[in-house]
């Protein structure tokens, strides 16, 4: 195996486990806004992470900069929409889950 | 080989889209259902740059960047109408 | 709630409390309105409130009267023809107390009516004394157990307000075709044939000419953006290593059987403002695992944090730092941290700030 | 490959029976939503990223904001459960339909298939090649087989486009009769 490619599976695994990260948060978490959180978070960073790796396979080319154009895309909009999805929330008062009530 | 690899990612993204559907379904409230729409658009648009990479068609990421953008509107159109038309939700 | 202004106000001077808010304008501008129809005196009166930057109240008293010149400047460009019969007087109230709840600034802002005989207040909608979200409304209740006419300056809410269009200059619309034009280019995979060249000159021309007004919010200068620029490189990685590391934390909580968590909401004065800079921080905290950022006022920022260890990394600021140090350069970067600023607290409930709407 | 599509199919399966059965009008745009990218997804990986790039935009772009557009028009009906309850005879009704389309799918050629009807019979894809302009005057054949030969078709399709088209203006303008 080239060194490219053991890089590759080292990006695209840890994109596959911060994605699974994001997925088992989606069900696991108890309320909309901690919900939020993966949803932006560890799903921007598995879908970088993931990018980087297809961006490393493409090599250099046209291609590679739409991907990174793409990774700084996913970058930008990713929390902003979560931060209109909490937002939304928050303005139907919608409370917090709390672990001690 | 590589390529495998990029399909057989590309198939797991696919599963962790159908788990998530789960919220979307299951809701209970509307930025839940938003909220995973937005997840699965995202992994919808690394799904379609794993398939670029793998099968070698350039013009997928084309698809993918236009994806991006439609994702991101979706979810802030959406949030935007459940606050703005609060009376009729 | 656009209200008649009651009849016997006729001849009576207008005070409308002044800070920092997306609606200031219009309020002006209403407020002169109706100062003219009467007695064409108006005041415009500044509460400071001491918790502004902490101990550099200096800072903060600065800010107000660059803020009350606006004002000023805004009035008197509104009465046009009429500037002389304008009689405008302005005023920094409360330096030296601590003003804390509605009614500290209640008794500010009436004391300042007492003495110069003023019974009308045009409030500003979107006034948010203290940057403190709930304190409009008491404050408006405190005003009128005062003895005083309240009102709401009639001017639209922020969702579907806001001046859109902006001037626009070459430079905007240079910038605007130039980024438009290497986004077609890359989209048709840089082949530079004579038929992208052209229909590429084409769609940038329409989406320049189009947006280049809508598209910038500050007044551009190259040097400026170029040093920042040249920040932002170093401001990246920074982030995408924060990032990765409380990923790592957060994605530990999540896989951990019986899941850890302690939500709470907390609110930070943070040391930022305008719209890129604030922007900027509000993504930078939602992209950091363990906080999400849930609303934006001016300065403050209500964020939700998923885990004890993201809430003291927020309050450490260290992000408001970069931050900082991307928009305002080095020295900027020094001032001290929420925590030390007592900027910051923990909220109970979400709707005890929210609610405030309608 | 095989593994994406399986996956996928399985995917748009389940967002199509979610979207019929939930019964929250919002909660079922959403999820149409996520169904319109799964199609997306699956014809961009069947080699169709024309029909792809389509579906993105419309089904998951412009059908959203429609049909969003109309519900502020028009009263969604609220409620606490979260699906519909199934109607036996209408479900009975959808699953024969299914069973009668899912028969002629096996006589349906391979996708790429060399000995496929289309590439074969060129007899049939020739006529059209070097007839269609004698027979009809149109220069594009495409355009010969659309609006010539499958006249009677496009005039259908063409209904309903217009008829779909009046709905629309008729849910933006409401006030106009009411």
């Amino acid at each position: 195996m080239t060194p490219t490619e053991i890089a590759v599976i080292i990006f695209l695994g840890g994109g596959l486990f911060f994605t699974l990260v994001a997925a088992v948060g989606v069900i696991r978490l108890p309320d909309i806004y901690s919900r939020a959180h993966t949803a932006s978070q560890a799903d921007t960073l598995g879908a970088g992470l993931t990018l980087v790796a297809v961006a490393l396979t493409l090599g250099l080319e046209i291609s590679t900069l739409k991907t990174v154009l793409l990774l700084v895309f996913i970058f930008i909009t990713n929390p902003t929409a979560a931060h209109a999805v909490a937002r939304a929330a928050h303005e139907q008062d919608i409370e917090p889950w709390r672990e001690d009530r | 080989m590589v390529n495998d690899i990029l399909l057989g990612a590309a198939a797991v993204f696919v599963v962790l889209v159908i788990v998530v559907l789960y919220r979307a379904v299951r809701g209970p409230t509307m930025q839940d259902r938003v909220l995973a729409v937005n997840v699965i658009g995202t992994n919808t648009v690394v799904i379609l740059a794993l398939l670029s990479a793998a099968l070698d068609v350039p013009y997928f990421l084309d698809i993918a960047l236009v994806y991006a953008l439609l994702n991101f509107l979706m979810a802030v159109a959406i949030s935007k109408f459940t606050v703005e038309r609060g009376g009729v939700m | 709630m656009p209200e008649e202004p009651p009849d016997q106000a006729v001849d009576e001077a207008i005070l409308v409390p002044v800070g920092e808010s997306v609606t200031l304008r219009n309020t002006v501008a209403y407020a002169v309105r109706e100062a003219l129809a009467a007695s064409g005196e108006i005041h415009f009166v500044a509460p400071l409130a001491s918790s502004a930057i902490g101990d550099v109240s200096a800072d903060g008293k600065a800010e107000l009267e660059e803020l009350l010149e606006r004002a000023t400047v805004w009035a008197e460009e509104d009465a046009g023809d009429e500037a002389a019969d304008l009689r405008i007087e302005t005023a920094v109230v409360g330096a030296d107390e601590y003003l804390f709840g509605p009614d500290d600034y209640a008794r500010v802002l009436t004391d300042y009516a007492r003495s110069h005989g003023v019974e009308r207040v045009v409030v500003d909608p979107e006034y948010s004394p203290g940057g403190n979200v709930p304190l409009l409304r008491p404050l408006q209740v405190a005003l009128v157990e005062a003895g005083l006419t309240v009102e709401e300056a009639p001017v639209d809410r922020p969702t579907r307000r806001g001046q859109l269009l902006r001037r626009g200059g070459l430079l905007q619309f240079a910038t605007l075709f130039g980024v438009s034009f290497l986004f077609y280019q890359l989209l048709s995979g840089f082949t530079l044939s004579g038929f992208d060249l052209v229909t590429g000159v084409v769609s940038a021309t329409v989406v320049a000419a189009l947006l280049h007004r809508i598209a910038f919010s500050d007044r551009m200068r190259l040097g400026v953006i170029a040093k920042r620029l040249v920040r932002l490189a170093i401001f990246v990685p920074y982030l995408v290593y924060e990032i990765v590391v409380s990923n790592l934390l957060v994605a530990y909580v999540v896989l951990h059987p019986k899941m850890p968590i302690e939500p709470r909401t907390v609110e930070v004065r943070s040391a930022v403002w305008g719209g890129m800079p604030v922007t900027t921080l509000a993504n930078s905290i939602t992209l950091t695992p363990g906080t999400l950022t849930v609303r934006v006022r001016g300065q403050d920022f209500m964020v939700h944090s998923l885990i004890p260890a993201a809430r003291e990394g927020l309050f450490d600021g260290s992000l408001e730092r970069a931050v900082r140090f991307v928009f305002y350069g080095r020295d900027a970067a020094g001032i001290s941290t929420p925590r030390e600023r007592d900027d910051c607290r923990i909220l109970d409930t979400v709707t005890e700030n929210g609610g405030e709407e309608d | 490959m095989e593994y994406v599509a399986y996956a996928l199919v399985i995917f748009v399966i389940l967002t199509g029976i979610a979207t019929a059965l939930l019964r929250d009008v919002l909660a079922a745009i959403i999820v149409f939503a996520a169904y319109s990218l799964g199609m997306a997804l699956l014809y961009t990986l069947l080699l169709a990223p024309d029909v792809g790039l389509t579906e993105a935009v419309i089904g998951a772009g412009v059908t959203t904001i429609l049909l969003l557009l109309t519900i502020v028009k028009t009263v969604r009906p609220g409620g606490e459960r979260t699906f519909e309850r199934l109607d036996p005879r209408a479900a009975l009704a959808c699953g024969a339909l299914a069973v009668v389309f899912g028969l002629t799918l096996p006589d349906l050629p391979a996708v790429g298939d060399p000995n496929s009807p289309i590439l074969s019979y060129d007899a049939v894809t020739g006529h059209y090649l070097t007839q269609s302009y004698a027979e009809t005057g149109v220069e594009n054949t495409v355009t010969a087989v659309l609006a010539a030969y499958r006249g009677f078709d496009t005039f259908g399709e063409a209904t309903v486009v217009f008829a779909a088209g009046v709905a629309v203006l008729v849910v933006l303008r409401r006030e106009v009769f009411t």
